[in-house]
């Protein structure tokens, strides 16, 4: 028995820790670092139909605990990605999991109807909460029913099972997740950024260009936690946590709180080698609390 | 090889105004293989402050697996750096991006190299390498005031050795371009590190020769994969070309990146 | 000149810098410390109008560079606050903000009619957002229709200008800031805490007994510092801003982004004289920063 | 008076297995009025973590200005602490709180002294005032394992000491409560701190001794402020009743605090 092993919609993990996307590119430079098949899957840069560079620099800046960027989803396009990013990763035992991101609805259907062709593609991740982008991107990460419609029309496309990823910037996380899920959704994952903002200490003018940008880093966990504690409530989809990562502790504290599988984003700018050394830290960890299987952990915050 | 290392403070000291220079030893020496490449820094164990911070490799001794980086405490991060003593362990990331091509100058021939503030460290490998290999090396080095000054001497004993600073207070009042003005242009390369305004004001004098410039980005993974260090590039008019400076430069031939 | 005089509706203040309410109590032992005439105004802890014992302990939990906490408007009541708390601040040259909560809109105007009254009570505070009381509370401060109909049912009884403070657990705060300007606001106090929970390592149980918390400290403080952008764009009555202000350089940003005064909250706990050290340093930064008076910081981060 | 005092360590030791003693001196010292008051430490300069630690006082020498605490390295705040070397500053608020009347129990009279764990420390300073002042004390004082029994010596120079540890590896097996049943119950006052269980055992198994315990609760503010660290009393039914550990407590009557 694989004690780590965990199966969610499509996907087949040996464990359940994956980077998340956009702090992993599409895997080769940290294919270089480590083995990429140790890993439960990996969640790819987003994709949009067409090539886009993305927001001006600076793109990044430090907060307590945190960081912000704006990077804008800049990212080869599908063509690019289906040509010369999918298949390199091909060599690894590895399942994907491709973001797709757009500006309207047709944008999303036409990247999710082609991405999820792809041979080792097992999951898509709708990002429907980006931050960093202007036009409509924003919309549909906040109101329940376009959302809902968005994830109905993707699923209608989709080879993959579905997932939405939501946005932490609205009112009632829980709304949002209960719409995705009965627009079709096979499972969500949570949370994306926080809007943020930080000034120049001289000038007092916004240090990213893009002026706000999306926090994430330790300093989001705890609402990350809560959120993953409401919405695993309310649901019956499985959700894939992830917010301020960095160790095996926060691992364990996004299953407790009701997520089936963990992703790291930040933190692998702070230790490209952290999820391969989560993974390989967890076995212990449950050991030490009297676990058996890491399964067992998801949901117990809430259980009785 | 990119790899993480615990290396070990050999030493650190204040060489000028709140510029530190520390020797490095670990085994990521010998995976280093130019002058201005860099690495990148875990300032603290915890993750407040939480980025890596980037710093150019001012010199290497592989015989003695050590390296010299050259730093202004200026922020958190760079303060907490400052604060290290002899024997701690600091987390280094590197070595990283693609530093200056050494041989893309040939023996006999000159070098102008031309270095402002922070951006002077790396040119100080690049010029040991350069004259080991019997290319004649001038410095042209800005500084804002004599306070900042560093590696005057060591530059010196290289070749000939220039310096600017803002206030007048060493050398040649005003910029590294006041410098260069006065200098022959009898010379078949150029190398030069500093600030932007800097860089392109270098690039422009020197349309016409072959040059190489490193750039400084603000970086998150500084491995490649975030995106949030790219630069646009001169290549065509959409707008959609770019290069990442951590892993595709910080070193790029002028006219290559946008300024 | 008092170059770090500022004036806002009911308030004249010394200098822009006060202790955020609930972090402070009703002053009297910070006023142990140190002489409270010092600072700008002071905002004491929320007043009800009955005595609240608050939510069960533990009541606060640390995360990264940030506390929850969840105490519960625990106060001696509206009486109690009149006849024993706000007479004793008196022999103090410095005006008092209320901090007004309640279950519905009766109870806070009930507190604000008679609290507004007391001689030394220069504005009210309307907490419509603390996150940690579970009836009502929690809606006023989410919807712009009820925050502004309560804003519209206070100001009609208090006898001085009125604050709202927003929650920024919402989708759009610029529309809740709009809503209570529209309901009659004499200004606008932001944000208060992000809602957020941290688990037990051990037993993956929520540490707090309330489960979710306020999140307060240096973590949020690009979300409020982006609020503030925001929201001082949209509306012309000023803005007391707060959220992970520690220092002094965190008082220059939170003007810049568009605050005519800060508050200081979860700084109080790391360091109890935090309030007058900003306050004396304010002056020495401003030189740094070549300003005369400190009100020509204001909204400098979006004035062209 | 409570002051913010920037505290000298004079030493540090581990005493037993994670267990640290901690002299500390300054100014803060001549304001100590108690035994049982606590210091409230800031363990970092950052603000991360951010909140401060409270810790117990266990021994005062007003004439050299110093103190001793002795604390458990356990989480990330206490660790830090325990990384704090001789002649390092240490931020530290205090003193704070109420500690154990010591004028409660007169000279020939006998006081049961019972601590558990990192409740043991606050003791040490009580038994030596108690016994400088003619009282005789009998110590019980109760340990997971013999590992992390501390000051057990100390304790013995003072008066009759009793060890219990869980797992028997010292002393009796078991609890303080099984100390306690085996000893007589002629004495007058009793003083304990320790987790909340052990003070539930201690108060009911003497419930009609004076007695004086000392709690714990998570703080914010350390100084009455925050509402974060009240309980319950058992005044009234109404349930409003309360009392802050930190500014009001930490000790408090037996009976007063509903456990
Ligand atoms: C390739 C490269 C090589 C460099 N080499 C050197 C060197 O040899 N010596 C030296 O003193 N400095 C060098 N710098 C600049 C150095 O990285 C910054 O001065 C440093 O990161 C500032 O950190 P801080 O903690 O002092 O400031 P903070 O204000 O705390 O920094 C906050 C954030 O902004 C980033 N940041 C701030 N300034 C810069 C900058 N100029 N460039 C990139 N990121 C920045 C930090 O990395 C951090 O993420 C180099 C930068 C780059 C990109
Ligand atoms: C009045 C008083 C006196 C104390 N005296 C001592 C003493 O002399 N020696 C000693 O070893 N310990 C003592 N403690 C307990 C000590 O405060 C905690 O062990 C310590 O705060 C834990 O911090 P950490 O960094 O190890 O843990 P973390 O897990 O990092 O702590 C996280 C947060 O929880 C709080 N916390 C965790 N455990 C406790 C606890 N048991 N009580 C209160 N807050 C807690 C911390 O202060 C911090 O805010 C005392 C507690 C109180 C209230
Ligand atoms: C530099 C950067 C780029 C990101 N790009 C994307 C993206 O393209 N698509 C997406 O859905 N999320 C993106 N995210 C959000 C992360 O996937 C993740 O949801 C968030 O950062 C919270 O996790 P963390 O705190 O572990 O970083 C990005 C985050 C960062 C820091
Ligand atoms: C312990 C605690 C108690 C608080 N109580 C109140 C309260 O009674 N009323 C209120 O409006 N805000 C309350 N707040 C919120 C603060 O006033 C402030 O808005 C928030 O903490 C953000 O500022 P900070 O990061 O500086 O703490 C409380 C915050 C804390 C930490
Ligand atoms: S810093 Fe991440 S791509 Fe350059
Ligand atoms: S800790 Fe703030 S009131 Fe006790």
């Amino acid at each position: 028995m694989n004690r780590l092993a965990m199966t969610l919609p499509g996907l087949e993990l040996k464990n359940p820790i994956m980077p998340a996307s956009g702090c992993f590119g599409f895997g080769k430079e940290y294919g270089n670092l480590y083995d990429l098949s140790q890993l439960g899957a990996i969640m790819i840069k987003a994709t949009t139909e067409e090539t886009r560079y993305g927001n001006p620099t600076p793109r990044v800046a430090e907060t307590s605990s945190g960081m912000l960027n704006a990077i804008g989803l800049q990212n080869p396009g599908l063509q690019g990605v289906l040509n010369n990013e999918l298949p390199w990763l091909e060599k690894f035992d590895v399942p994907i999991i491709a973001n797709v991101a757009g500006s309207e609805t047709a944008d999303y259907v036409e990247v999710a109807k082609q991405i999820s062709k792809a041979p080792n593609v097992h999951a898509l991740e709708l990002n429907i909460s980006c931050p960093n982008v202007k036009c409509g991107g924003i919309l549909f990460g906040t109101d329940p029913e376009i959302a809902k419609e968005l994830t109905a029309a993707v699923k209608a496309v989709s080879s993959v099972p579905v997932y939405v990823k939501l946005s932490p910037n609205v009112t009632d996380i829980k709304a949002m997740a209960l719409a995705v899920e009965a627009g079709g959704a096979d499972g969500i994952t949570m949370i994306n950024t926080l809007v943020g903002m930080r000034l120049d200490e001289r000038t007092g003018k916004p240090v990213i260009a893009n002026k706000t940008g999306g926090l994430s880093g330790p300093a989001i966990k705890p609402v990350a936690i809560r959120m993953v504690y409401e919405v695993s409530q309310v649901v019956t989809i499985p959700i894939i946590g992830m917010g301020g990562v960095t160790c095996v502790q926060d691992v364990v504290d996004f299953m407790s709180a009701g997520a089936s599988a963990v992703a790291v984003g930040t933190a692998n700018f702070v230790d490209p080698f952290v999820c391969p050394t989560i993974i390989e830290q967890l076995p212990a960890r449950l050991d030490e609390l009297g676990i058996d299987h890491i399964s067992e952990l998801v949901g117990r915050s809430h259980r009785i | 090889m990119i790899i993480q290392d615990l290396m070990i403070v050999a030493s650190q000291q204040e060489i000028a105004k709140n510029i530190f220079e520390m020797k490095l030893t670990g085994k990521l020496v010998g995976e280093i293989t130019s002058p201005g490449q860099f690495v990148h820094i875990r300032v603290s164990d915890s993750f407040e402050p939480l980025l890596r911070r980037p710093i150019s490799i001012a010199e290497i001794s592989p015989e003695k697996n050590e390296m010299t980086i050259i730093y202004r405490a200026e922020g958190r991060g760079t303060s907490l750096l400052s604060e290290k003593r002899e024997g701690d362990v600091v987390n280094v990331l590197g070595p990283l991006g693609n530093g200056f091509p050494v041989e893309e100058t040939s023996a006999g021939q000159t070098a102008v190299l031309i270095g402002g503030g922070i951006g002077v460290p790396p040119l100080y490998e690049l010029s040991k390498q350069l004259t080991a290999n019997g290319v004649n090396c001038i410095h042209i080095l800005g500084f804002e005031s004599d306070q900042v000054v560093f590696y005057e001497e060591e530059f010196a004993a290289l070749g000939e050795t220039y310096i600017a600073t803002v206030d007048g207070s060493n050398g040649t009042q005003g910029f590294v371009t006041n410098v260069m003005s006065e200098i022959s242009d009898d010379f078949e390369t150029f190398y030069s590190c500093g600030p932007m305004p800097m860089l392109d004001a270098v690039q422009k004098a020197y349309v016409h020769k072959k040059g190489f410039l490193s750039f400084e980005q603000r970086m998150g993974c500084g491995i490649g994969a975030c995106f949030a260090c790219v630069c646009h590039t001169n290549e065509n008019a959409t707008d959609q070309a770019y290069v990442k400076v951590c892993s595709d430069g910080p070193v790029f031939p002028a006219g290559v990146v946008q300024i």
